[in-house]
């Protein structure tokens, strides 16, 4: 339960002010507020602009996907809690090239509101504004209540296919439509080993026992759909990993992309195990794997565990995951990776 | 003495934002169990936020019934999550309510009851019986319409109000999520208080603490 | 104390399989061996090959800093332990492009003893190899006595520096004295809030009470050099801070490249918190920051901590980290980051 | 049946790995104490591997003196670390002493002692007091010699090594490490035993012990 912080109220603005003095290159501060970030290559005229955003304590989400070819800003809350009206409405004044404006965020009642609120003021002020609001988490309700789930790591490809197609020029219609089918296309699985620790109180958001993993787990330290005796690393990511394919459905041939991705504290040697067995078994089922992204990129502040997320490729989407882009937490370039 | 001006008003937000802030951590395990476990903070830091522009509002000159639209407005700047929006939907309404009164007399307090229900029930849309704030507030509500209507005193309105309430809390009990972050648990939520309706009950139990205070009644 | 894995035994194969997997644009298996990688990009004809390694438990050390631009082969041994000679020969043969080889590890007894035996037999061969022994940790041995100090995450700049002088087409006797010159300019303070784990016991590599900290750690679960009451994260990167300008002792206008690295346990959120504080500190102090690297690039396992990293640059330096490279944990583009 | 063919030299090599890996968490702790806690798996797989290359190179005929430089090989590229070398060294030294002989004779046994040592302290170029695995291989070799010099046999001369085994490691309490990893500790690792000074001993136990079953006189 330890963590380096200073008062517990600074950490959201600290940790903050650290990625805008790390990547100053690439990110600036919106504005008029203390909580967006916006990219320096942006805003473009003629051009989409996209805004992302939610609570802090996914670090690097969200600042860490603002960049060229990735959103144009983000937009970040208290931890775990979604931000305000406010800043919304202020990194959305300083993106907009004239061509309109992307909101995309996770499916959270908190989020909905905000934005919505926030979406009501801009559009009042003639800026025509679309919202993708993403539902990747398959734990979080059945495949017949889709629209239910949480949006989690699987955020990652979504905010990048967003961000190419906006930086190709795509308009505001097609933007929105290629990244609703990038949303739709993509699922998330996640498991714990050890909960998060709220930085107030030092306890964990959820009880489990030494030899018992949570499965199902959100990104907020919400408990998880059910608690299973710990499982060796190739079980764990079959248990993913089988839940995803059978709603994915995929056909051999297919091409997906793969994120293996950190809840905080699992470090890469666990994570590379991970995507070793991931990876056979998809090559057993003849999907191709257009690319792997392995680390923490969507986090749960210093919760130990993984999630495996999958975005279904067509050849639009293989091409817009390969349009280069640098941002904070994500750098794609013109060679292969 | 029996009307709040904007100064009185604000110790009243005060009340709520010391006992909201008493109930922090408690909030937060009632969020622990079923959700993510910062309700307790979303609420003090809220609270907290209404007082600090109440008071200043009010040293500036305004009037009471101009606080509620300043207290929607610091409340959701300072909180966002689910309950900045509800919580702002509901100041926002008593503003209405309220508009343009230099003071509130002890018979309009307990209206703010109906006012911040119909506020939340707007913004967040959610039934009866889906384990949420509003199994709280809806009850009090109409606890608080029946009783003015049998010609209660305020106190008393406010005094079965909170006993509507503290039933409304427990019967989340029994309740499954179908709405915010605890519906992802399904069944899982059952057993467990809301969060947001222990809050609730806080809220009114401050307003009715606050106003038998006003009025030299001492707490209840 | 819980991990991700399958047999204990087949830990560091199994990671290292899934790196290939994930990175397989980019670095491929060294042939005759299973415990080498080297970069799709080389070997080049003319240019120098650059060899890396140590122990396993670093993840993504060492075989995220293989790339074009970076190093052209890493070995990696089992957990903490130096690799044999064996794949070290392997490697040295694979990436051999006729213009002598540059090992670059840190100063471990066994990294020393097992290279050197390398380089011998390498030499037998007929191709030329140098060697920098890396002691970046300043906690590890006073400044007097600088050549018993280890090296550890420090070593991310030193690969850095001798992959672009290499990718320039710098001589043999090029690349080793810009290499050597950045080993020496290299700080590295680092501490823990938890140690790590070892894989068969689970059992804690040191003691550490749950108020405490441990300054002054190795990169191998080593105990550091004292226990300290757990400080606030300002003060956390003042220690480090301090001790580094202390000996590097770098004027007004001086710049310097900085690397705030997780330990394998610490997320995002608190690294960036330390971030801004060092950051805020060196302007105080004139000092300019030509580069910020935040995050998990040189771990020890699980364990919960940061150490800091800085390197002294001079103009040349400072243009060798600038210099594009491509490897699985760190891409430098030829755009600002 | 005083000699030892490649069968037997294996027999005895299987001992030690055996004892080894008794002692592989009691030695992980040890080095856990003022290093990095891998001493017990480095030496434990090492001379597994010394035991499966040994055991296919006698069933493929080798003589017992061929035997060394395969072990040497099979340590170094299974282990790496500080101990490969030094083992591989070892077991080399050993394999130049014995070159050539189908089988060692018992009274040729003792003399593993100091060719380990001499190849130990010569790619390790340690001193004595350096608080290493030479603390108790230098003793014991210099026992080994002065016993042989007295005509004692080849039992007793591994008893009064192995007795000075143990007084070695026992004295690396009090020495501050000034190679290898735990020096980085400094007056730290003042207290504790030398991981590799332990298994040291365990090594020349089990070479003792092994010796002495092989003479149909049991364990010491
Ligand atoms: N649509 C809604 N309408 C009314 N109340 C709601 C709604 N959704 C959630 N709530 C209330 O919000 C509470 C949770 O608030 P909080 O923890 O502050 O927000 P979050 O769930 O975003 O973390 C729940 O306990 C519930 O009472
Ligand atoms: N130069 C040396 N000469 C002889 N023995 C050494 C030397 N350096 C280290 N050792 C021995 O090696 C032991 C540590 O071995 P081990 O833990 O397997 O390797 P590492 O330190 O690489 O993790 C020490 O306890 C010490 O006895
Ligand atoms: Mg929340
Ligand atoms: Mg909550
Ligand atoms: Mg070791
Ligand atoms: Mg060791």
């Amino acid at each position: 339960g330890k963590k380096l912080m200073n008062a517990v109220k600074d950490l959201v603005d600290e940790s903050l002010a650290g990625a805008l003095v790390a990547h100053e290159a690439l990110i600036a501060p919106v504005p008029g507020t203390g909580r967006a970030v916006m990219s320096r290559a942006g805003p473009r005229p003629g051009k989409v602009g996209i805004v992302i955003g939610g609570g802090a304590g996914h670090e690097p989400g969200f600042w860490g996907y603002v960049g060229k070819g990735l959103a144009d800003a983000a937009v970040v809350g208290n931890i775990f809690a979604a931000p305000p009206p406010g800043p919304i409405l202020a990194a959305s004044r300083a993106v907009n090239g004239g061509a309109g404006l992307l909101y995309i965020y996770g499916n959270f009642s908190g989020d909905l509101m905000n934005f919505s609120m926030a979406r009501e003021m801009v559009e009042a002020a003639g800026i025509p504004v679309r919202q993708i609001v993403t539902n990747d988490d398959i734990a979080s309700s059945p495949p017949d209540n889709r629209g239910a789930r949480r949006g989690v790591a699987g955020n990652v490809f979504v905010f990048r296919i967003a961000g190419a197609a906006a930086d190709l020029g795509a308009s505001l219609d097609a933007c929105e439509a290629v990244t609703r089918r990038a949303a739709q296309r993509t699922y998330t699985m996640g498991l714990a080993l050890e909960p998060a620790r709220l930085p107030d109180t030092r306890r964990p958001s959820f009880d489990l026992d030494a030899d018992q993993m949570e499965i199902g787990v959100g990104v907020h330290g919400e408990p998880g759909v059910e608690q299973r005796p710990l499982a060796s690393a190739d079980d764990a990511a079959d248990l993913l990993l089988d839940r995803i394919l059978a709603e994915m459905a995929p056909a051999r041939g297919d091409r997906v992309a793969v994120l293996v991705n950190s809840l905080g504290g699992t470090p890469a040697m666990e994570l590379y195990i991970l995507t070793r067995r991931i990876r056979q078994r998809l090559k057993a089922h003849g999907i191709g794997v257009h690319r792997t992204l392995v680390g923490p990129f969507y986090t749960s502040m210093d919760m130990q565990g993984v999630s495996l997320s999958m975005i279904h490729l067509d050849d639009e989407l293989a091409a817009l995951l390969d349009h280069p882009c640098q941002a904070p937490a994500l750098t794609v370039t013109g060679q292969p990776t | 003495m029996d009307g709040l001006d904007a100064h009185q008003l604000t110790a009243l937000f005060r009340l709520m934002s010391l006992r909201i802030d008493e109930a922090r951590h408690m909030l937060g395990q009632l969020d622990g169990a079923i959700g993510d476990a910062d309700h307790g903070n979303s609420m003090a830091e809220g609270f907290a936020a209404v007082v600090r522009a109440s008071v200043q509002a009010s040293s500036r000159g305004a009037g009471a019934g101009d606080l509620f639209a300043i207290a929607a407005d610091s409340f959701l700047e300072a909180v966002g999550a689910t309950t900045g929006p509800l919580y702002a939907s509901a100041f926002l309404s008593a503003g209405q309510r309220y508009r343009g009164m230099q003071s509130l007399r002890a018979a309009d307090i307990p209206g703010l009851i109906p006012a911040f229900a119909s506020g939340i029930a707007a913004r967040g849309k959610a039934s009866a019986g889906d384990k949420t704030m509003l199994d709280v507030w809806g009850p009090a509500a109409r606890a608080v319409v029946d009783a003015q209507a049998a010609g209660s005193a305020p106190l008393a309105v406010l005094d079965v109000a909170l006993e509507a309430a503290e039933e409304g809390r427990e019967a989340t009990r029994a309740m499954t999520a179908t709405v915010g972050r605890a519906s992802r648990l399904g069944q899982r939520s059952l057993g467990h208080v809301d969060p947001g309706a222990a809050s609730a009950v806080i809220i009114i139990a401050a307003l009715r603490d606050g106003l038998a205070v006003h009025l030299g009644q001492g707490a209840g």
